[in-house]
């Protein structure tokens, strides 16, 4: 199963949790998966059917551009992490 | 309406004769009156070079001149200072070394070097830093454009000690 | 910028003419360096400009080993720092003008418009006044002439009255064993205003020991350029030495009373005050000894 | 002197490539140095920016902004301005379509629409000197500005909050009224200046300081500084009778800017075309609209004119964007054989007047050169009194990086370690986890260590008074976005590339390199244009260090398609497969049939339809940067001057394209990180006026302030590139100021926590050390 490391300010949800595996194919699913265990995280993590803007996701440390859509193996690690903009 | 004057100038090997406001810059009547738009305006105060031209062969920032200054006088700007078919050796040398990125300062500098080699030929690292300090260029940190400055006076003494070894071989 | 209107006259006569017409509204135009970025920012307002640059006299630059320097306000700096003649009767004098911006200011700015816009950090000035410098004015009542200590009253403000136009300067020639120099302090190496300049000037006993006279003077240290008359005369009749150079340092610091600004601090200004005078004074005696040390340059 | 052929001022590189590349590598174009096609009409003053477009009609736009840093607008009243002859429109914020308060991801990052439209014009409050209030078109741009003169707006003062720390008081007066703390996704209950916090966090902390044998805990303030680029804002607007916009501007993003004008004034993107006129650079501070929007209303407004407005240096330094000031604490813990046990950072980025700094960013570059257990990370965005603050260059990794890079030298210290030995052994590498989370792919971090511990710089002994050399590094993360392109086979071979990035130092030349070395012809056969809006398809913002990756790797795509589709025509000629075609060295040869690439573009052009190729990719295989710099210094400890004598770059480039405008870049960064070092700063009174907005007081560098800057291109292929290309323009601002505030301590011992370490700053430190050094032990 993919492993999810819990954003720090997230882990009050997780009881400190700081990563978790759950069941997911791709982040969307992985993300409905917490919420089962850990009520309240999707809320933090996605307004609507998207991420919340200003965060996004790694997936094996590959900044994904399909966001829920986006693939997850089971050998997988996901990050969601903040929403960089460049010069 | 504030009274315009009627202003003749030599500007770049022709006789123009335009009609301006006292208060019109010269680098403003360039590029808003007669569309010479190769002077740029990166700070309107003289501060930065990208707007310089030759007055009465003369460095100058044009955003310093009023145009009505310039009745009777000799202006060069960027445009008149290409030659007609090819490019000015210094023009070749920033194109060879990547002197330039955006582009922007690109003219200013060009005027500025050019008048430069015209006063000292052969000038030092130091002097080609000291005379380009009024033209500032926020892209290339100034390495490649002082290298392309001190390749083309090398190359044209290069060639200038070719012509007079054949003057004097011939 | 405002609506102006703008007049070239060809004549000194006719110049005070218009000034005094316009009851002191008008601005003198010279190399305009300091006057067009002024008018576009708003800060003057003229009604009037009044371009000195076609009168003969205010274009005049004449150097005599025995009647020593003519130079008229419209003059830009260009011509001064490239006559080979003037800089090595006045090195300390043309290293300030050479510094009044980069090579496309010099191109147009004029000394007499440093002295007229009246910054307390001009560089020119301060060189000016040690070298003895002074300004020959004319108005509607005739001519008369004033030091150049004397010239500036306070920031942008001068002695002129409505009406009189600065004609040209006079800097008497140098005495032998005479040397000056002129340093400012700036954060970058162009460019920049003067957070402190300090200039010199002295004569040496025939020897090369012995102080015959100095004049020391600041800018950008307080409202107006700064004679520090008395580090001069301290230093009058004194053989050189280290002391004594850092004394007249030190007078020149007491001297200073400068504020704090976007360009530099009370302290830092008093500080530098002492730091450039030691540096100008040993600079001076090299000169004046005839061994001039290599300027300081970070990319010779 | 003893002359040093690398060098040598004249000889055209000063620079070396270490790693795969050192030469062509089997490429036959990347890696060369072609002229950039775009080159003659830049050296000529021919190239057309922003400033430079002229149109019938035009009239001249200009803006009345605010002289308070913080006031409520009571009245605004523009009708003596509206009846001055030539004038032909005067805007305010009523003109402004309310929009709802609804964050959008406007081409790059995320911004709440109600900020960005009251940033182009002040809606009830201003909230920096220089916030516009109205703008003018007329018939000049002398009229209109006095119409300026003649708006008359009527004020409640408001006490400004200048920077982080303040603002962040319990009783800090409060620039948004409804703005909440959110912490991923909850909201705080109270009004607040602070937007938002984040954090990471891994390990134990307590247990890693525990094991440090020496720690080192220091505070950091910097002031916010300006991208500085020489070409100011400018855009002009055409709205036609027909409701439909065209919009000439100087932008990094020409979709971008369609995307924020059209959600600012609710029109449908498909009503609106930008086309980018040449950039004068951008740095980040060309992404954001200023004038766009309020050109369109004027324009609309005035009749139909097309309205052209251009910014002064003053404007662009008041109101356009600087990247942030920032408060930092950093403290990290070292054991004897020099092991970082833990790292805590507290960081607080000035957002200006909206919220929007880039501490995120700072937060993932802070640490991320280390291979970390123990870390925590809190990061917080915070408004105040000055302008919305922009992207520039890495944002928010130069001021981290000071920090986190002076720490360590003071660690390294007091460990008496070589600081370059230090990173060596906590220097993070393929497999390792960054402080944000992600485990790095390969990564050329600890080669650019290793170039520079063997570069002649660093081998080189410094000697003279008051002289130190400094080392720093630096990370940043590059970015991929979203890219399209065409090329067209002309009929002499020759190929013409269309590309919506807006080439801002020399990408046409890198990306039709690509496309040549992609397709095998020479460079000189491609012909790039950078296009509008309409003409390609949708184009992220040339930023990021994205587009010789993203956009290069659509022209590699290109190339890919169009030789296959010219295999596809000579199959058919041939009347063969085109898998039995073989393709070398330009030729298409099958049996006895031989064809050069131009014989075979004629050919296919008789015979059939044109050949056009598009492509649009949305690479995720970005590749991060890592550098590593060493400054030499000179230090006046009587004037607090600092002279640089010598600097050396090294940085991992994936692969340099085109080298020489690699080597631009890091040049580039270099400066400008230097400019930050040490004179670079805004300067605010008390009332929260700017008192340097011109290029006099506000310092960047001069051709006299700067030595030649040598640079090495460390090439460690990025595996998500075909080329193996990395992003290259930010990471190189990141390091020098660190680098040159740990050179400083060498050259006279005092450590400066400040930015800009300016002379008087230096000064101040060599004062309070000697006033230390005189006080009784």
């Amino acid at each position: 199963m993919p492993t999810v490391w819990i954003p720090p300010l997230l882990r009050e949800l997780t009881g400190g949790q700081e990563r978790v595996t759950v069941p997911g194919r791709t982040v969307g699913e992985v993300i409905q998966a917490l919420e089962e265990r850990f009520p309240g995280i999707q809320e933090r993590l996605c307004q609507g059917n998207r991420l919340r803007p200003g965060i996004t996701v790694t997936v094996d440390g590959v900044l994904g551009a399909k966001g829920l859509r986006e693939a997850v193996s089971p050998e997988s690690e996901v990050h969601f992490v903040p929403a960089i903009g460049g010069g | 309406m504030p009274s315009k004057v009627m202003v003749s100038t030599h500007l770049n090997g022709q006789e123009v004769t335009f009609l301006c406001e006292p208060r019109q810059t010269l680098l403003e009547v360039l590029r808003e009156e007669l569309g010479l738009t190769g002077s740029k305006e990166g700070c309107g105060n003289g501060n930065c070079g990208a707007c310089n031209v030759l007055l009465d062969g003369v460095l100058v920032n044009s955003c310093l001149v009023l145009a009505v200054e310039t009745e009777g006088r000799t202006v060069t700007t960027i445009e008149g200072l290409t030659p007609p078919d090819q490019l000015l050796p210094i023009q070749q040398k920033f194109l060879e070394h990547a002197a330039l990125q955006c582009g922007v300062c690109t003219p200013g500098f060009i005027v500025s070097a050019q008048a430069l080699l015209e006063q000292n030929p052969q000038p030092t690292e130091g002097e080609v830093r000291r005379w380009l300090a009024g033209n500032l260029c926020r892209c290339t940190g100034y390495d490649k454009i002082v290298r392309a400055v001190l390749d083309t006076a090398q190359t044209l003494a290069g060639n200038s000690a070719q012509d007079s070894d054949q003057e004097v071989g011939g | 910028m405002h609506a102006f209107e703008y007049v070239a006259p060809l004549s000194v006569d006719d110049a005070v003419t218009l000034l005094q017409e316009s009851g002191g509204a008008a601005q003198v135009l010279s190399g305009g360096t300091d006057l067009i970025p002024q008018m576009k920012e708003g800060r003057r307002r003229p009604p009037l400009v009044v371009d000195v640059k076609h009168i003969p006299e205010l274009n005049e630059l004449v150097y005599d080993p025995v009647e020593g320097l003519w130079l008229g306000a419209a003059v830009p700096c260009h011509r001064i720092v490239g006559n080979g003649a003037i800089a090595r009767a006045y090195p300390g004098l043309v290293e300030a003008i050479s510094i009044i911006g980069g090579i496309q200011i010099q191109g147009r700015a004029t000394v007499g418009g440093n002295l007229c816009n009246a910054s307390p950090a001009a560089d020119s000035i301060p060189a000016l006044i040690v070298h003895r410098a002074v300004c020959h004015i004319t108005g509607p009542d005739g001519a008369r002439t004033v030091p150049v200590e004397d010239f500036c009253t306070g920031p942008g403000q001068t002695v002129l009255a409505p009406g009189e136009l600065l004609v040209r300067i006079h800097v008497p020639a140098p005495s032998p064993n005479q040397g000056g120099a002129y340093q400012r302090f700036i954060p970058r190496n162009e460019m920049d205003i003067a957070v402190v300049g300090a200039g010199a000037a002295l004569v040496l006993d025939e020897g090369g020991q012995v102080i015959q006279s100095a004049r020391i003077a600041l800018g950008a240290v307080a409202p107006r350029p700064l004679f520090v008359e008395e580090a001069g005369a301290f230093l009058a009749g004194k053989p050189v030495s280290e002391e004594v150079l850092e004394e007249a340092a030190r007078l020149a610091r007491e001297a200073a009373r400068p504020i704090t600004d976007m360009r530099g601090t009370a302290a830092q200004r008093k500080h530098l005050s002492q730091v450039l005078t030691r540096r100008v004074l040993l600079q001076a005696v090299q000169r004046a000894r005839g061994e001039e040390a290599g300027r300081r340059n970070g990319h010779a | 002197m003893s002359v040093d052929p690398q060098r040598d001022p004249v000889k055209g590189q000063n620079g070396q490539n270490v790693g795969q590349g050192g030469g062509k590598n089997g490429y036959r174009v990347i890696g060369s140095r072609p002229l950039r096609p775009d080159g003659t009409d830049k050296v000529t003053g021919r190239a057309r920016f922003g400033a430079d477009i002229r149109l019938p009609d035009t009239l001249y736009g200009k803006i009345l902004r605010s002289p308070h840093a913080h006031a409520r607008i009571r009245a605004i009243d523009t009708s003596r301005a509206q009846a001055l002859p030539g004038v032909k429109a005067v805007v305010t914020a009523a003109d402004l379509p309310s929009v709802e308060s609804k964050i959008q991801d406007l081409g790059e990052g995320a911004i709440n629409l109600r900020y960005l439209s009251d940033n182009l014009l002040a809606h009830s409050k201003v909230l920096y000197h220089g916030h516009p209030i109205a703008a003018v078109a007329a018939t000049s741009p002398h009229i209109a500005e006095e119409a300026l003169a003649l708006i008359q707006v009527e004020y409640e003062l408001l006490p400004p909050v200048l920077d982080a720390r303040s603002a962040m008081a319990e009783d800090a007066p409060i620039l948004h009224e409804d703005l909440r703390t959110d912490e991923m996704g909850v909201r705080g209950d109270r009004p607040t200046n602070v937007a938002s916090h984040l954090r990471h966090q891994r390990g134990d902390l307590e247990a890693g300081f525990a094991a440090a044998d020496v720690i080192v805990e220091r505070e950091f303030f910097t002031s916010p500084v300006h991208q500085g680029y020489i070409e100011p804002q400018a855009a002009t607007a055409l709205y036609n009778a027909d409701g439909q916009i065209t919009i000439w501007t100087t932008t990094q993003g020409p979709f971008s800017v369609r995307e924020q004008v059209a959600q600012v004034l609710q029109i449908p993107i498909g009503r609106i075309r930008v086309i980018p006129t040449e950039i004068g650079g951008g740095f980040g501070g060309k992404i954001n609209v200023y004038l766009e929007p309020v050109a369109v209303l004027l324009s609309r407004k005035a009749g139909h004119h097309p309205v052209k407005m251009v910014m002064n240096r003053d404007e662009v330094l008041k109101a356009t964007g600087p990247t942030s000031g920032s408060y930092i604490r950093v403290k990290m813990g070292a054991n004897k054989e020099g092991k970082i046990t833990a790292a805590q950072v507290f960081m607080a980025y000035e957002a200006g007047a909206y919220p929007g700094s880039p501490v995120g960013a700072g937060a993932g570059v802070i640490l991320a050169p280390y291979r970390l257990e123990n870390l925590q990370i809190d990061g917080y965005d915070v408004v105040v009194n000055k302008p919305r603050a922009a992207a520039y260059r890495a944002p928010g990794g130069t001021n981290a990086a000071f920090a986190s890079e002076t720490v360590i030298d003071e660690l390294c210290e007091k460990l008496g370690m070589d600081p370059l030995e230090f990173r060596l052994i906590n220097g993070a590498k393929e497999g390792d986890r960054r402080a944000d989370g992600p485990v790095y792919a390969r990564i050329g971090y600890l080669e650019t260590v290793k170039a520079i511990q063997a570069h002649p710089h660093y081998t080189a002994p410094l000697e003279g008074k008051h002289r130190g050399r400094g080392v720093a590094s630096g990370f940043w993360f590059n970015w991929g976005g979203r890219s399209s392109a065409t090329a067209s086979l002309n009929a002499d071979g020759s190929v013409s590339l269309v590309e919506g990035s807006p080439d801002i130092g020399g990408t046409r030349a890198s990306i039709a390199m690509q496309l040549a070395e992609s397709l095998g012809i020479p460079y000189e056969q491609v012909k790039p244009q950078v296009t509008d809006t309409d003409s390609v398809a949708y184009n992220d913002v040339t930023g990021g260090s994205r587009t010789t990756f993203a956009t290069g790797l659509a022209a590699y795509e290109l190339g890919q398609k169009l030789k296959a589709e010219m295999l596809r025509r000579l199959a058919d000629l041939w009347e063969t497969e085109p898998e039995a075609i073989h393709y070398e060295d330009g030729v298409f040869s099958h049996g006895e049939e031989r064809l050069g690439f131009q014989e075979a573009a004629a050919k296919i052009h008789e015979t059939g339809e044109p050949v056009m190729v598009s492509t649009t990719v949305y690479p995720k295989g970005v590749g991060p940067g890592f550098a590593t710099h060493v400054v030499d210094v000179e230090v006046d400890p009587e004037t607090g001057k600092v002279t640089i004598l010598r600097y050396t770059a090294a940085q991992d480039v994936g692969k340099a394209i085109h080298p020489s405008y690699v080597e631009g870049q890091i040049h580039g960064g270099v400066a400008q990180g230097i400019g930050w070092g040490l004179n670079e700063e805004y300067v605010y009174d008390q009332e929260g006026h700017l008192l340097n907005a011109s290029f006099l007081d506000y310092r960047i560098p001069t051709a006299l302030d700067l030595p030649m800057i040598d640079t090495v291109l460390v090439e460690a292929p990025n595996p998500g590139h075909p080329y193996g290309v990395r992003g290259v323009g930010e990471v190189p601002i990141v390091p020098p100021a660190a680098a040159l505030a740990n050179a400083i301590y060498r050259a006279v011992g005092v450590r400066m926590n400040v930015l800009p370490m300016s002379p008087a700053r230096i000064l101040e430190a060599i004062w309070a050390k000697e006033a230390q050094a005189k006080e009784p032990v």
